[in-house]
């Protein structure tokens, strides 16, 4: 049965929307607009295209260090997003997170993570509340391969399946961990076999296409809503970029001839011929999407740029929820106030 | 209600009942919490009163069980998580202090996170090196956190009442050689706020800033004392983040000698802060250093031959007390 | 083939040595002869008895806070055990780790441990170092069911599969964690499902029958051995007493048909049933067994009894290795030198 | 071999050779320190010539790479493990502060534990709150760990000489922000003996106490000051567990001023345990409280504009100088 063309378009929106705010933000970071680090999603657009057009708005989504891709999929604000990657006060976090803690927690996006699995356990505990508060909500974790090595998750995943909470696990599996290829770090072939560990049903689809991980989605909710526990979702896919920055090509962990043929199997690529080939939209309409997507794009550049540093009188603030509590853990602030 | 006595333990376990009566939002999630009612029974007859949803026995799993009080609280729920010993802060200090202490500030404010996580603490029960840590100090080295040590049953339910209904991460310790000590405590729901230090005795020659279970030996030092003819001030800090600074530096500007007591190892313990905070603050007060007790620079050992060597009394506090007081004041040349 | 009769003599040996040792230190215990807390191993000792009989002695073993049983198997010196229990200076640490850090390096038994799961690590670096020597020594590792939920146990268990390294994990299932049902907290029905997760061959035998134990160790160690990485062991068996201290029956978590129904299959009762039918030993030959370990536990009782309490003025021995910086850390030993 | 200069970075990297070709037993496992040589370098070229024996990739599993260590010291070897940032010691703080420091003591000193344990401290690359902390105060808490902390490329060979040759648990701390400063650093293997402070520049009116990266902008701000008229003596600490009290205190007695300066958090840090032992040993000498120069009390923040703000400087050290110069000296009325 094909997929209904509002999803398709959906799914192709999105991981596009995905890509050139990626695509943006490397040459921002080349051009040393970017402070830190960045670690691009470029290449697994499918994985948060297709999990999250199959969310409810209510549905909270938890990310990684790269985190980008989750919080575009599930409709972030990119003004807000390049700004907070710039590390201006008009950012999502007022510039006090960046790239590896941006969050929107009115989109039921609960924040991207700076520690491998440190965010799978918190995914489990506002999947509890789901449960607590008797609603059909899901919590949908996103992690890497790597991340499954780590005792975090590990425990996270026991959980969710020794409460049955309505958590969907998503492992991004890109084939490696920083530089280390997922083989050397461990002895299993498919990381969805850890997924008998607890208990948790699980399936393996690929991550390149959206479509069959809008599917997987659709289909692994439909026992979590019910009641039945967490599921176990691996997506293979592939990142273009290196690890961390904007190098593609030449890297010695990985031949380019691997980078060039998981390219040829470009999600975005995919999708844009099946929309033509199915009638789904013309490739006119499809170049009209893409240059609007661009569009946005180049305006959150300008809001970025045109945007504000935050003040430093700022720093303190909402350390606490109390403003009170933070002034009196404030040794400099007290100090003022008592020095003899 | 005067007059109405309740244990430590019974002090905590009433709060428990009462704060999970007045708000749905709270639950209760850790090991042996629920069919056992926690190792040392704080939260006996929980389960009974309010059932399997709001009172959850987990995995043996510290970092989940933060993580899943993060969770929850970021989502909206009270959560109350326990650790069994607060050794195991250790086990999940990366959900403590990398993500619950950080993650409002992370976001920019957006987010609230109405956690408590309570833990037992202390030594004395022969329970050795990795069952009787008092690590409080490094938890009040990471901002975003609030760490209360009650010392007595009435703040043991009043400061669980302010922690559970505040709106940050608050680490609640007990200690769990007071389980058994008894006090009065008022039958109705009341806080004792978080950042209060009490000063449960006043006096003018010497100052005895501790907290925990260390507030009482520090009473009995300065019982010892007084007959001594020595008039201390005890203040205990119920909380040791945020310090009430303001009460401490007001004592010390009035008895000019201070000793700061602490169960934790003395090498970078709290009373280190405390320590230098008073001499930063009242420098031309002090008569003498700014004096501290605390652990010696070892694992807490086994036997109680060596825990008694160990852990500081109020015989090691007197003999401190005496030192600083004897200590002659500045100019004075002996 | 039935198994050699000294090893069957071997086995119920070591099997009598930990339930006499057990039974003294819980009545002594219940004395109040004994501080701190302690953890019984009695109904257990098929799986220490059978796994270290199988063993050599240059292999190492790392064990819980149950952690008696596994020091007796290894030929743990009984006089040396009492006096730690009882906090005595002339225990195996001084007195200064007692039931939960007993250790015996020169047996190769790296220690007892507080944390649940925090052994695990740490024997898979003993198994590494074994690797690293070019060696054919295993390093075992014996850890509760309720300690595969933890996030050490994950990471070790995955690094060891990861590195192929000479590590045999052995699994004591009693059903528990202290008042919590295994069931409770994971959703599966064997915890050696959790062997897949790391690509690890797993067995799961009758921790009750102390020479099925031997065999199914026996059979694991020729892989580990021969380098072909770590073997996963689980062992169904069940503790007498509570999780902490000496209480038996009556036990709210626990029906009492349960734990008569465990001590109806008790691993001593059926290996002396079957040595005498077997022709193994007479009965009185058994009984002259039994009789020479109790006189061996009784005495270790009088040695620990008649030994002195440590001397206050060893506290801060070996924190370090070398005196002069434990010295020149301990702000208390430095104030008497420099103080004004 | 005088006036052969080295970066910080390459330092340490040539420490790591020698001291893998001198002891087969020194091995080095962490998260791609084989294959990518470590995420700053710090082990590059290590593989080729040590081969996949010795340099041991790991999956992502903070704990399990400290109980490899620990494992693998007890059984006779000597460990270098590296965790790629200093934030991560909180994922592995059990393994770090509940094992390797308390092994030796509670086994009643049967072990030894040659352990290093590599990692990378401190802010200043706008890694935001989980990748720019420095965390060394909660570990010079915990009886059993030495902690060194370099601010040369000179020391950073010489200390890690002295940290794998040494039989007790060590962590190892390099300033991400250092790694192409450079320095003289002789080609021999060489010690630089732990718990033994610097003086890196002499004077008589106040003395400075810093590490790593502080220790450098201290001698700036010293700089600076003597423009001023005011003559700083510069104590770079090396090794801040142990602690090398004597220096500090000759020092203290000698200028009777001190302004103590980290870049963790101020409140709890290193500094308030130098400012209590300071007054406690040198009370009488004192013309000024003992000042202290460290991060505010919030986590680190990702905006260069706002992590600039928070991590100390040779701007707010010579503020601090200048206050405490200031200061009249007790007695002195104003
Ligand atoms: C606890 C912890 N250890 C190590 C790191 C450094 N680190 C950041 S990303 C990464 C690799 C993660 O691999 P994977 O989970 O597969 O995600 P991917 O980068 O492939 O998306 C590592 C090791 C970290 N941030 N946190
Ligand atoms: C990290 C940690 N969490 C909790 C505890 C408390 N505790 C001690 S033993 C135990 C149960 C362990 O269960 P299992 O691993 O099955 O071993 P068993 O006691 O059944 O032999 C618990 C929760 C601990 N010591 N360490
Ligand atoms: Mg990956
Ligand atoms: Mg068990």
């Amino acid at each position: 049965m094909p997929l209904d063309p509002e999803i398709v378009k959906d799914l192709h929106r999105r991981m596009v929307r995905i890509r050139f705010f990626e695509e943006a933000a490397g040459r921002l970071f080349e051009a040393n607009k970017m402070p830190g680090f960045i670690h691009l999603y470029v290449g697994q657009e499918a994985v948060a295209a297709g999990v999250s057009v199959a969310l409810r708005d209510e549905d909270q989504i938890s990310s990684t260090h790269r985190g980008h891709g989750h919080l575009v999929a599930k409709g972030g604000d990119l003004n807000k997003m390049m700004a907070e990657l710039m590390g201006k006060a008009t950012g999502y976090c007022n510039g006090k997170g960046g790239s590896m803690h941006i969050c929107d927690l009115e989109l039921n996006m609960l924040g991207a993570n700076g520690i491998v699995g440190g965010g799978v356990p918190i995914a489990v505990g506002a999947g509890f509340a789901n449960k607590y508060s008797g609603n059909e909500t899901v919590s949908v974790v996103f992690f890497g391969d790597g991340s499954t090595n780590i005792g975090a998750f590990h425990e996270a995943a026991n959980m969710a399946a020794a409460l049955k909470l309505p958590v969907l696990f998503v492992c991004e599996n890109n084939g490696y961990a920083e530089y280390t290829p997922r083989e050397q770090s461990m002895a299993i072939k498919d990381v969805a076999e850890r997924a008998g560990a607890y208990g948790m049903p699980s399936k393996i689809v690929d991550g390149m296409d959206a479509m069959a991980v809008f599917e997987a989605t659709e289909s692994a909710l439909v026992s979590v809503r019910a009641g039945e526990g967490p599921y176990f979702l691996e997506c293979k896919t592939y990142r273009y970029y290196n690890h961390h920055g904007i190098q593609n090509l030449g890297l010695s962990y990985r031949t380019d001839e691997e980078v060039e043929e998981w390219k040829g199997r470009d999600a975005i690529d995919a999708i844009e011929a099946r929309m033509v080939a199915d009638g789904v939209a013309s490739e006119a309409e499809v170049e009209a999407n893409r240059a609007s997507i661009q569009a946005e794009v180049d305006e959150a550049i300008d809001f970025a740029d045109s945007s504000p540093m935050p003040d430093p009188a700022d720093l303190l603030d909402n350390v606490y929820s109390d403003a009170v509590s933070s002034d009196a853990v404030s040794s400099d602030a007290v100090n003022s106030e008592v020095r003899s | 209600m005067s007059g109405r006595e309740l244990s430590y333990l019974q002090a905590f376990n009433e709060a428990m009942h009462q704060l999970m009566a007045e708000d749905d939002d709270v639950f209760v999630a850790g090991e042996d919490v629920a069919g056992k009612g926690g190792v040392f029974g704080s939260f006996v007859g929980l389960l009974d009163e309010f059932g399997e949803r709001r009172m959850i026995d987990t995995p043996i799993s510290e970092q989940a069980i933060v993580g899943l009080g993060i969770g929850a609280a970021v989502a909206g729920l009270r959560p109350v998580v326990d650790l069994m010993f607060m050794d195991f802060v250790l086990v999940s200090m990366d959900q403590i202090a990398n993500q619950a202490a950080k993650l409002k500030y992370m976001f920019g404010g957006n987010a609230s996170l109405p956690m408590t996580i309570t833990t037992n603490g202390g030594a004395g029960l022969s329970a050795a090196a990795q069952h009787s840590q008092s690590l409080e100090a490094m938890l009040c080295h990471v901002p975003g956190l609030k760490v209360v040590m009650p010392a007595t049953p009435y703040d043991c339910k009043g400061l669980m009442a302010a922690s559970v209904r505040e709106d940050n991460p608050v680490i609640f310790v007990k200690h769990k050689r007071m389980f058994g000590v008894k006090g009065e405590v008022p039958e109705e729901l009341y806080e004792v706020p978080l950042g209060q230090a009490a000063i449960t005795r006043e006096g003018s020659d010497v100052t005895v800033i501790a907290y925990s279970r260390m507030a009482s030996e520090a009473l009995a030092a300065a019982a010892t004392l007084a007959d001594e003819g020595v008039d201390c001030e005890v203040i205990d800090l119920r909380t040791v983040q945020p310090l009430d600074i303001e009460t401490i530096v007001a004592s010390a500007r009035k008895t000019n000698r201070i000793v700061v007591v602490h169960e934790a190892v003395r090498f970078g313990g709290l009373g280190a802060e405390i320590a230098a905070q008073i001499q930063e603050h009242a420098f031309d007060h002090l008569d003498a250093p700014v004096a501290r007790v605390g652990a010696p620079f070892s694992p807490i050992p086994f036997s109680p031959a060596l825990e008694t060597a160990y852990v500081p009394s109020a015989e090691r506090i007197a003999a401190e007390i005496r030192a600083t007081m004897h200590r002659p004041a500045p100019g004075v040349t002996v």
